[in-house]
């Protein structure tokens, strides 16, 4: 799950890493209040989880009042769907660093990873000019050790209270990242200001979602998914994406839908949805094609190859789904697995005409989409 | 013969006695796996398809030689478990959970390392070798899939496996060795780590990686071909193409891998190595045709 | 530092460890509404540091309220020097185990011990029926893992609901055990009660007295001490044991204090009392001996062989010391290492005749004592 | 040459300086001791006695070859710093402080095995070759205690080493290399593992140890004993006969240790394995000459 910059940033305030003066509007009216507490210059910050937000406008630097107002208005317009702005006070920067900690797969450690050439794209950086970033394993049995937060600090050369201020800051990220199970903690970029201060300018904290058992203190609400039908899906702990394309998918297994994803794209096809219809699903087919349908789209794809989601039960859960919901498009399907005999029967029973064959299905999947025969 | 388990590998189950325990326990034995014993706590005096259950891995290894354990233990008690199979000196260990907690998998890779073992899994089907025996939940008797053969398969995904192996029967191959290694992030053991088995079992003549986006696994196998860890032919298949970018990881997870990880940069890097990318699924048996690979 | 049964139980309490229902008195007109909760029957125990209170007669069970007020009476008399009672309900015991966590130094490890066998004299038990006692070693990197607890609680044999009760608390114990630091957490005997419900009967917390800089929470109050010298000594870090003999010893070093203890018995003398004049004390000659002046003793034997601890500032604050003091016995010094040809002279000059042999020294201030010549 | 240190050891310095670290850095020049570098977060640029200061030891590590590395460090911090040492390669660790926190010795000292290193105490002076070099807080100059000659001494005291040596150096003998073990309860290396080195160690004839009750350090030397693993002369001097008992362990102590830990047990061990156990520090030099061990 990924935290709204204001929520990674209260989690950093607890954890007594400075952030900025900043208060969290949810309407247009609050922001009279919120300049009483902040004063121009400020910053109004959408809070939205894509990245890229200053490219997009949506992260302004405002001078006046009136300039904060005119931003606030306009980002809080319904088409943009922002929820929540963050009036933020405007930093004396002198300079930016980057720091994050996350997991390297291949070592089992996690990595504690600064740049002094923080704000910039890192993923740029880290293809360019690899040398400009400092990447420290840390053994997760032991943790981030002060030693290890010094050394990399000092590497950086900044002057003796800037170094300790950055050594905690990367001791007290640690621990964050230990906390919450995170995925990633990232600050970027933190500031060093003009007072030789270290503030974090931006927060980012993905909690690992296997982990979410034992993160009681975040539950995604309504608000916090893009359309109902993600919601929804969500509700019933269904995996789905919503695209704006076309075919419906209705699939088992990331592997195999991602496959699936990339046959519709080589037949010239687009997707409607992603659904994921594998493991515990395989028995929801009727709440699972409900969700589809409130997605427009001009057919419905569906694809699996079972092991314990069995081919039979899947297959019965189409029929029974299309007998309830009278769905207004056509399904087309390639049921496989473990009792895939039988899953044809019931299919063929119920008048339908099942594929066997991935890339079959596709094809006549997209030249329905393209307006073909059905 | 096989890698990782054969037919005289001796298996323990935790979680013996739970539904899928007992289910694919079953399986595993009807395949002609060599499932000696069977773990749950509170349990022990009790059997499960004749064989007995302990409280404890310690308790069972007391009684029994155990070359493997196989687990069926929720994600959330799954690091417990892989720690007392370790403990149990036990040095090949399946865990087909889907949902394990992250940071614990780290544990459990690095405890892996420590203890000189390998972990498979978690979020897989497992490990089979068709004919002889199996430790996970695949569907074996769907014979179309899961015949016998001279192809070693090593795969990310659940079906999508099944679809790719599928297609490598449909061209007139079998398999010797499938092994799931599993769709989390920081999966037990990499590909690059099972080229070794592979390239030293007789029975394996060419090698097919099923993989997808993100990570750096394939760039792994990529490496170990070009210092000639491993020999023999090899055709990747790669979902994830067309994928939309960044759904899930951020810079931080493209920083690791120093900028890897798109499917194309993974087709490279393999291409580069000398093996071979099949477009679809259909394609990854005329390409083992293609670099000579003889039907058994 | 060694907490009181009652502390410990405070903390076994916090962590979900059950205990006796109980109420602390510190004086006699306190009985009477403690009995208001506890109810007769039940156990009136002495809060002392010391072994072996049930034999002492400091652990007493009172079936009768009138039992219990003769028995508080008893304890809190001026002469036992008994500062809190704790009563305890009495419990209906089917089973007493045995439980704590302590180090194994040279596995650098912590250890899980466990006996079906509590209450009794654990040390006389490990040695005369060793195969009555689990050890379960505990890796400090992972901690006491869940299967290690569930493993050790069904060794026992107990019925499923107090396996699961036992091993819950080994999992508690042990995060007891990292939380204070302890050199040993201890429940002797840890009840299963007729109900079958898993009781902590007593409570034994020491807490590693290097580590009391990170543990805030327990701090030594006067009356945790054994006497006034002790507490003043403590209030200047000035480690002191008060005994009843004959000669004051003012030493360096714990291995040289025990070997002229040790000397001293061998003379046929006996210890007033130990105070470690080495380490950064031994520019405390002036406090050190005041301490020692406290304590009735018949001649003060000052005894040490310095490194960082040079010879001639101690021999220069002993000469301070009897200028300030005046001390009413005689002083006996065998002041050597760094700079001990200064020291000498600068005891010579003030008048004292200074040894140069450990058993020289010994032997003169045995004599003394025993009323020989100064 | 001698054991663990000799005068071709080069020694970093963690915590130089510092009062202590600089003070000693001084003293362990002036014997010889081959210093080549310190280390103080921050004070990089500066010299102590003509010897480069660095921020890391991994920064000192790739300027010189360590062998070892020195600790003027407060007890809170040690774990830290020797955490450091061995993650820089270092091998061989002296740490001094006194009041280095029970767990933390845990870590440290399961963290030397894990790199296959020694650290030497806390609680200690260090160890020192007399005339060659140290690493520690001796009273080098002191020469009727740090006398160059035969006779290996271990302890776990601080001024009861130099009543014993004193008595040792006054019977004749000297001192090939003293290690001082030190006094808190969890040593970073214990009596037993040093006995190999002073077992292939050309210059030591006889080894002397002073111990005390508590712990089985002294019963582990005896098993050496017995075990063949140490063959040359050894006399053992042991404070605390006469002291009361169970001043500061309670029960879970004596367990561990199987009802040992008294004084008499260690003289019973150490009688049956054939050391011999002089009564006073006056007795250690007959009991060597009985030994038949030589004055060099």
């Amino acid at each position: 799950m990924k935290l709204f910059e204001y929520q990674a940033k209260d989690i950093f305030k607890e954890a007594g890493i400075p952030i900025p003066n900043s208060v969290l509007i949810q309407e247009e009216t609050m922001l009279e209040k919120a300049l009483d507490t902040v004063k121009t210059p400020c910053v109004v910050k959408s809070q939205v989880l894509s990245g890229g937000r200053g490219k997009a406008g949506l992260v302004v630097f405002t001078k006046t009042k009136e300039d904060a107002q005119k931003e606030t208005k306009r980002l809080f317009a319904k088409d943009l769907n922002i929820k929540h702005l963050l009036i933020e006070e405007a930093i004396d920067i002198k300079q930016e660093i980057y720091v994050s900690v996350t997991i390297d797969p291949n070592q089992a450690s996690a990595l504690l990873i600064v740049s002094k050439e923080g704000g910039v794209d890192i993923e740029t950086l880290a293809t360019e000019r690899p040398e400009k970033i400092i990447k420290e394993p840390i053994d997760m049995r032991y943790g981030l050790m002060p030693y290890q937060a010094s050394r990399v600090a000092y590497d950086l050369g900044f002057s003796k209270d800037i170094t300790k201020a950055l050594k905690n800051t990367f001791l007290k990220l640690y621990h964050i990242f230990v906390q919450y199970d995170a995925e990633l903690v990232e600050i970027n970029p933190l500031f060093i200001t003009q007072d030789n201060i270290v503030v974090a300018g931006d927060g980012k904290l993905m909690i690992d979602d296997n982990s979410m058992f034992r993160q009681q203190r975040y539950e995604k609400g309504q608000t916090d998914y893009k359309s109902d039908a993600e919601y929804e899906a969500a509700q019933e702990g269904i995996p789905f994406i919503e695209f704006d394309g076309d075919i419906g998918l209705m699939c088992a297994g990331a592997g195999l839908t991602t496959t699936v994803y990339d046959l519709i794209h080589y037949e010239g096809g687009t997707i409607a949805n992603y659904l994921e219809f594998g493991g515990p699903n395989y028995k929801k087919a009727v709440k699972s094609m409900e969700i589809c349908l409130k997605v427009p789209s001009k057919v419905i794809l569906v694809v699996t190859f079972g092991t314990i989601a069995r081919a039979d039960v899947m297959a019965s859960g189409i029929v029974e789904a299309i007998k309830q919901l009278k769905p207004d498009r056509p399904i087309v399907t390639c049921i496989r697995g473990t009792n895939e005999k039988e899953a044809v029967n019931i299919l063929k029973e119920a008048g339908l005409e099942p594929v066997f064959d991935t890339e079959e299905a596709v094809r006549k999947a997209v030249d329905i989409a393209k307006g073909g025969s059905k | 013969m096989s890698i990782f388990i054969d037919q005289t590998t001796t298996v323990c189950v935790q979680g013996i006695t739970g539904k899928e325990g007992s289910f694919w326990t079953k399986h595993m034995i009807e395949l002609g796996t060599q499932v000696v014993c069977g773990v749950t706590p509170g349990k022990e005096g009790q059997t499960v398809e004749n064989k007995p259950v302990y409280n404890s891995v310690k308790k069972a290894a007391q009684q029994h030689n155990i070359d493997a354990s196989m687990l069926f233990v929720p994600p959330r008690f799954t690091k417990d478990a892989v720690f007392e199979a370790l403990d149990a000196g036990i040095k090949k260990i399946v865990t087909i959970g889907d949902g394990i907690p992250l940071h614990d998998m780290v544990a459990i890779r690095q405890a892996a390392k420590v203890h000189n073992a390998m972990v498979v899994g978690g979020n897989t089907s497992g490990v089979i070798s068709p004919k002889l025996a199996m430790m996970g939940s695949f569907p074996h008797w769907i014979e179309r899939v899961y015949k016998k053969g001279n192809i070693g398969i090593m795969t990310r995904s659940g079906s999508l496996t099944n679809e790719v192996t599928a297609m490598v029967v449909a061209a007139g191959y079998g398999v010797s060795t499938l092994i799931g290694v599993g769709g989390d992030p920081v999966p037990g053991t990499r590909f690059a780590e099972f080229l070794e088995l592979y390239e030293n079992d007789p029975e394996t003549e060419a090698v097919v990686i099923i993989g997808e986006l993100g990570g750096t696994m394939e760039e792994e196998v990529a490496e170990a071909i070009n210092d000639k860890r491993f020999t023999k032919p090899l055709v990747a298949f790669l979902g994830g193409r067309t994928a939309p970018k960044g759904q899930k990881m951020g810079h931080a997870g493209a920083i690791i891998s120093g900028g890897k990880g798109s499917v194309e940069d993974k087709i490279e890097a393999l291409t580069k190595a000398g093996a071979l990318v099949a477009e679809r699924p259909r394609l990854v048996g005329e390409l083992l045709e293609e670099l000579g690979v003889s039907k058994a």
